[in-house]
């Protein structure tokens, strides 16, 4: 029944979208909390009945070829409290009813894209998918239609929209080499076809793609103007989920099970993720602006993933799909700290701020879990990935890179120190004394996503040998 | 590839390329969002010939051009959206040139 | 051969136009010329739906697209045309240079082509793909275009006043 | 018994610490205080049984291996015993106090964390415990008074970053030893174990206090409930921190006497004995005095262990367990003050030893004790480390001395400020401390007392028995101890007593008050005592040593500095070059873009 994951948000859509709009707004807010939740749940608890009944009738009428490993669990996971979180957020932040009609809309576009992206086993899928989340996502940007928002969205449509000319010439000429597009003929196909020009620059153009669609460096310009120009609710979407299931997750996919990591594809890969790990987090390091700081850490810790990819030993891989995770949380947590700060305050500018714990105390003491979290301060779970990751580097041989890995936390909590001071630590600014906690629904995902912040990082062997 | 094949995978790709490097050009170069736009579709245009192309070498134009329609699909409500944000983006700056998409930076 | 050579030709010719031109509705034009060529193109390549498909909607649908986001936004005055031609000049006579230089390149390093063509499956009806093998890229276009009519609905409404 | 039996210890009180965010707010008391009272049962029936308890864990390739025997039935005991009285004293200490739930939660958890810390054979087990207690001691000083939460990161970051070594240390151990099961590793000291030692023991040595990883401590002392002051820094984290150093140097590495590391951790020893005591010595508050005493009193412990000879590992641990003992227990006793005048500002404090007879009398014992009186239980450990210290340098011997000559000064100004003196008109109500208070420290106080006069008893049945063969069959458990050693350690308190009582006269001629008693030199009181030629040389080196106190408080701050500001300033210019090639204009980004894909291209040429 794995396909529902697809289908059952898709048929929602339309019938919906049947209700009327005041209706609608409250109907689909249930309904998508139930999907997200109802999705956490049977990847968490993998009910029998769920996932070994295979649909007759529907593959009569729909074929629906999908592959689920520990990889896509994870990320379906992840999808799931992270869309439950974004529309906690959303209820929270927009008031206007034909905007939150249009926002659910939306999201349940990207849940079905994000969902099939993970789940489809065909190159040329991929791209449709990817397609389809990106394109929900320019929307939701440009929603508010403010100047600053259709900037970051026009930005990330055209640094999008070559990474997908470039993804789509890699699917060309793959299709050349191997005559098909799904993940089987293709890896067979490429593992025949030796290490000619062709194999090279196809590999090449996708991983291209894909680093744009993920933001590393050199590829990330969009991605800070685009994380800190979208609406609250689209901005922990953005940052928890969207470009880690097109960018990371897609990559992760096709660097172990088609392409296939070569020495080569790993040394570039474990190159961009340290580039990445250190212009980002220098780069934060001086941000005025809240969430264009954690969007410049949100590059920092993807070059960690890619780090751990490109390591490329089981531990390695083992270390960065738990870092996808923490950093989906965690990254979700800090935005969601960002939105009720800028919901409360009207600014995300961090001059403005200070000694917002006195205020703002929920707020404040997530926000330093999750920022202790993403500077891997133990016993927090964004900890033991990066701790995963470093031992195995470590392991590989690869010292120099580990020794890196672990300087650059270093400067990630750096950054996140000098924000906590302006922010919520020291004396409350003046004016700011009629500053209240942000309203439930903001307090309620921020408190959930410290839990598992905390919990997971106490219980992580369990959740390490979760499968 | 036979000796034909490989001549008309030639003179495609030559033209294919040229078709990027037009459409790269024109994005980076041109100040105007709609000549921005249009830039992408001769992107998108080359990799269309592409798909195409390699569905006829191989043999496999039927994969090629189910591929080729989706693309298309694609490609339409990307311009639709992208026409979408220019619009509202000349609303906003009574402007639609590229230069003054600026506010975000650092 | 020779008339495929001849398209190819004359499709560049419309790619330059389209980039040199400097009234934007005429860009556009240039647009649909590149888009009609590719479309005769993919007809002479054996696929007779996909060209149908190219020359309706890119040539067509793509066209109006542009032409529409250009009504919405005002043209430029006769004077500042003129000085728009000029920074032009001065920006886009480089591309004929590049082109000539990329072309040469491409010459010089010529890719080996000799590897083998794949093996490819027997099934070559492209209706039968479509509608039997890749029911989810189906999907993703009915999706796609939902999203499309909400980023419609979204974004082309009058802001209200 | 089963194996499986050790998982009891550490899931009962984990299981019980996470119910208590739940439970209802009657139940809480009783609930903390049966759960504790059976960890102290499981403790005292596990105690002297050998038990290997092993699964594989971690996706098959790790064993969950816990491991009980003498030692860590020992520091399991001695934990389990301190985590009961703590919960007694709480019952009523914190009544009416907000955070109650947390602060018993917390409590419980970590009695778990230790519990697992300690049976933990499988070093990357025990990271994770040791993890566990980090995060419960940020959240324990969190819910003290307001503000404590700045103290809660700081305590957080620096021990979080010497952890951060001590992970360093155990891939570093794991790759030479090839194995992560602490009793099958056994590394000789090659220049690379060397280093992973180092690492480790900054973990160990953090843990318990030691400098420079010690700035929090202070600050604690100040911001968080005072139980915890008690409970976490006073004993658990001595017990578990010389647990690990003792069990790094003694069976993970082949530590031999003469090697670079002991004289390493001799001088690490030797060092933090004497600044922290003198940093104690300018203190003017009862806690925070306390808290620098301390730190203090983890440089005995180091240097015994790091002489390396038998007679110092056994003064290190039998010091650990008495210091863990007299330091909970001065705790309390200010914890009792505080409660009852609800203040430990020693300047308004003074006479209160008719007021609170018991409490003083309870200090006086366990001051007694720390300051190495005989026949109390101080006096006992501190000889043995005296003992080995000298037989490794006399510079080491000196140290110890001089540490213990200003211990004993200090808690004799302490001692007079808050309970002897005169009274004060503030004061005037306040009464003897509630029962629930008085148990916990008279346990304590006749611990202290039995522990010293019976000094056999520990010795024989906790400590000696944990180094078995290396003892060669000696035993230091009696009066044997170096006769001069002792004479010369009795002179030194005399001599302390003497100073005291002499200044104390003298200051309260020049002052009105009794209680302000100060080495700190007021220039009014320098001048008096510049006319008195006999105390003179010792004013000139008080004072010039109060500077230098000064200067380490500085350097104190500057290591703050260091932890919150140095690493900012340097990629500040960088970052800033950095954020000004992020120019806004996307064909620049474009073009990033595009120079990447024919770098990634070229670099994937072969």
């Amino acid at each position: 029944m794995v396909p529902l994951f697809v289908l059952i948000p898709f048929f929602s859509i339309i019938i919906l979208n049947l209700f009327p709009k005041k209706l609608m707004q409250h109907l689909s807010f249930v309904w998508l909390g139930f999907l997200s939740l109802a999705q956490v749940y049977l990847v968490a608890a993998r009910p029998v009945w769920f996932w070994d009944t295979k649909l007759e009738l529907w593959n009569l009428l729909f074929s629906f070829r999908y592959s689920v490993d520990v990889i896509t669990l994870v990320m379906l996971l992840c999808i799931g409290i992270v869309v439950f979180i974004s529309l906690l957020a959303s209820r929270a932040m927009i008031s206007d009813v034909h905007q939150r009609v249009n926002f659910k809309n939306l999201l349940l576009v990207s849940l079905i894209g994000m969902n099939a992206t993970v789940l489809v086993t065909d190159v040329f899928s991929l791209y449709v998918f990817i397609e389809i989340t990106a394109v929900s996502s320019y929307i939701m940007i440009a929603m508010n239609k403010d100047r600053l928002g259709l900037e970051g969205a026009f930005k990330y449509l055209i640094l999008s929209a070559i990474a997908t000319v470039m993804m789509l010439v890699a699917i060309s000429l793959l299709l050349l080499l191997t005559g098909n597009t799904s993940f089987e003929a293709v890896g067979a196909g490429l593992a025949g076809a030796g290490n000619s020009l062709f194999v090279r620059v196809s590999i090449g153009l996708f991983l291209c793609g894909l680093f744009i669609k993920s933001g590393l460096v050199p590829f990330h310009g969009w991605l800070p103007d685009a994380y800190s120009a979208a609406p609250a609710p689209a901005s922990i979407l953005l940052a928890g989920i969207v470009t880690k299931v097109s960018g990371v997750y897609v990559l992760m996919r096709l660097a172990i099970s088609v392409f296939g990591l070569t020495p080569s594809v790993q040394a570039l890969l474990m190159f961009i993720g340290a580039v990445s790990i250190i212009i980002g987090a220098v780069a934060a390091l001086t941000q005025t602006d809240f969430k264009r700081m954690l969007a410049y850490s949100s590059i920092s810790q993807i070059g960690y993933i890619i780090l751990g990819v490109g390591c490329g030993t089981k531990l390695a891989l083992i270390g960065a799909v738990f870092h996808l995770f923490n950093h989906a949380i965690f990254k979700s947590l800090l935005f969601v700290n960002a939105a009720s700060v800028e919901k409360e305050l009207g600014t995300t500018d961090m001059d403005k701020m200070g000694g917002l714990t006195q205020r703002m105390p929920v707020t404040g003491i997530t926000s330093v879990i999750g920022l202790l979290s993403t500077a891997g301060i133990p016993p927090l779970s964004g900890f033991w990935s990066k701790f995963i990751i470093i031992i195995a580097l470590w392991q590989a041989g690869n010292f120099g890179y580990a020794a890196f890995a672990l300087l650059a936390s270093i400067i990630t909590l750096a950054y996140f120190l000098s924000m906590q001071r302006k922010v919520f630590f020291g004396k409350l600014r003046s004016g700011l004394e009629n500053i209240k906690e942000s309203s439930m629904g903001l307090i309620v995902s921020q408190a959930v996503l410290a839990i598992i912040t905390l919990v997971v990082g106490l219980i992580f062997p369990l959740v390490i040998s979760w499968r | 590839m036979n000796l034909a094949g490989a001549q008309t995978f030639w003179y495609f790709y030559i033209a294919i390329m040229l078709l990027f490097v037009m459409g790269a050009y024109y994005i980076i170069a041109s100040f105007n969002l709609i000549r921005v736009l249009i830039g992408l579709e001769l992107l998108i245009k080359a990799v269309t010939l592409l798909s195409i192309l390699t569905g006829y070498l191989t043999h496999n134009e039927g994969l090629a051009q189910a591929l080729v329609i989706t693309l298309i699909v694609i490609e339409v409500v990307i311009m639709v959206v992208a026409g979408g944000i220019v619009v509202c983006i000349y609303r906003n700056n009574k402007s639609l040139d590229t230069r003054k998409l600026k506010e975000l930076k650092g | 051969m020779a008339l495929n050579l001849i398209l190819l030709v004359l499709l560049l010719v419309a790619g330059i136009w389209t980039v040199l031109t400097t009234r934007l509705v005429r860009s556009v034009v240039g647009l649909a010329l590149v888009s009609a060529v590719v479309s005769i193109l993919i007809f002479r390549l054996n696929s007779p739906l996909a060209a149908a498909f190219e020359l309706s909607v890119c040539a067509g649908l793509i066209s109006v697209i542009f032409v529409t986001t250009i009504s919405f936004t005002q043209r430029l005055t006769a004077e500042r045309l003129e000085e728009r031609r000029k920074e032009r000049l001065g920006k886009y006579w480089y591309l004929p240079v590049i082109l000539i230089i990329f072309g040469i390149l491409l010459v010089v390093f010529k890719p080996k082509l000799d590897f083998p063509l794949p093996q490819v499956p027997s099934e070559q009806d492209t209706r039968n793909i479509i509608w039997h093998m890749r029911h989810v890229d189906l999907l993703g276009q009915i999706l796609i275009i939902l999203a499309g009519v909400f980023g419609v609905v979204i974004l082309f409404k009058e802001p209200k006043k | 018994m089963k194996p499986s039996v050790l998982l009891l210890p550490i899931l009962i009180p984990a299981i019980f610490g996470a119910l208590m965010f739940i439970l209802p707010r009657k139940a809480r008391h009783t609930v903390a205080f049966l759960v504790a009272g059976i960890n102290l049962a499981l403790a005292i029936a596990l105690f002297r049984n050998n038990l290997i308890y092993s699964f594989p864990w971690f996706a098959g390739k790790i064993e969950f291996a816990l491991r009980l025997y003498q030692f860590s039935g020992f520091i399991m005991l001695s934990a389990a015993f301190f985590a009961f009285l703590i919960v007694i004293y709480s019952l009523n200490f914190m009544k009416g106090k907000n955070l109650q739930n947390q602060f018993y939660a917390y409590i419980l958890l970590c009695i778990a964390m230790a519990n697992g810390a300690v049976l933990a054979d499988n070093l990357l087990l025990l990271l994770f415990f040791w993890e566990g207690l980090l995060l419960i001691l940020f959240g324990f000083i969190a819910i003290g008074r307001p503000g404590a939460f700045k103290t809660a990161t700081k305590a957080f970051i620096i021990v979080g970053i010497s952890d951060l070594c001590m992970m360093i240390g155990i891939a570093l151990t794991w790759m030479q030893a090839g194995t992560l099961t602490i009793s099958k590793i056994n590394l000789a000291l090659t220049p690379m174990a060397g280093f992973a030692f180092i690492m480790l023991m900054i973990g160990a040595i953090s843990k318990a206090g030691s400098m420079p990883f010690h700035s929090w401590i202070p600050d604690a002392a100040d911001d968080a409930p005072l139980p915890f002051m008690a409970f976490l820094p006073a004993s658990l984290e001595k017990l578990l921190g010389i647990y690990f150093l003792t069990r790094i140097s003694l069976d993970m590495f082949k530590l031999a006497i003469g090697s670079w590391i002991s004289i390493l951790l001799m001088a690490i020893g030797a060092i933090t004995i004497i600044l922290a005591v003198m940093m104690a010595l300018v203190q003017k508050d009862y806690k925070r005095l306390l808290s620098y005493h301390a730190i203090s009193q983890v440089g005995y412990m180091i240097l015994g262990i790091g002489t390396c000879v038998p007679v110092g590992i056994v003064g290190g641990l039998f010091h650990m367990i008495n210091n863990a003992l007299y330091k909970s227990g001065l705790f309390l006793t200010g914890g009792a003050v505080e409660k009852q005048t609800g203040t430990t500002d020693l300047h308004s404090l003074g006479g209160l030893r008719f007021k609170m007879p018991i409490t003083c009398a309870c200090f006086l014992i366990t001051a007694a004790s720390i300051s190495g009186m005989p026949p109390f239980n101080g006096f006992f450990s501190k000889e043995l480390i005296y003992d080995a210290a000298l037989s490794r340098g006399m510079i080491f011997y000196l140290a110890a001395v001089v540490g213990s000559f200003f211990t004993a000064a200090s808690f004799l100004k302490l001692g007079h400020a808050a309970f002897f003196g005169k009274e004060r008109n503030e004061l005037k109500a306040v009464k003897e401390a509630p029962l629930s208070l008085l148990v916990p420290m008279i346990v304590i106080a006749l611990t202290c007392v039995i522990f010293g006069i019976f000094n056999y008893l520990p010795l024989n049945h906790f400590i000696q028995p944990v180094l078995g063969a290396r003892l060669e069959g000696h035993s230091y458990a009696g009066f044997h101890v170096n006769i001069v050693l002792t004479l010369i350690t009795i002179l030194v308190l005399a001599g302390a007593f003497i100073h005291h009582i002499f200044m104390a006269k003298l200051k309260g001629e020049g002052l009105k008050a009794a209680d302000d008693i100060r080495y700190a030199p007021v220039l009014s009181q320098t001048y008096d005592l510049a006319q008195k030629r006999f105390f003179d040389p010792y004013e000139i080196g008080l004072k010039g040593m109060n500077v230098f106190s000064r200067i380490l408080w500085a350097a104190d701050k500057g290591i703050d500095w260091v932890y919150n500001s140095f690493v900012p300033g340097v990629s500040y210019g960088v970052s800033k070059g950095i954020r000004r090639m992020h120019t806004g204009y996307y064909p620049v980004y474009i073009s990033w873009a595009l120079v990447g894909m024919f770098a990634v291209l070229y670099f994937l040429r072969k």
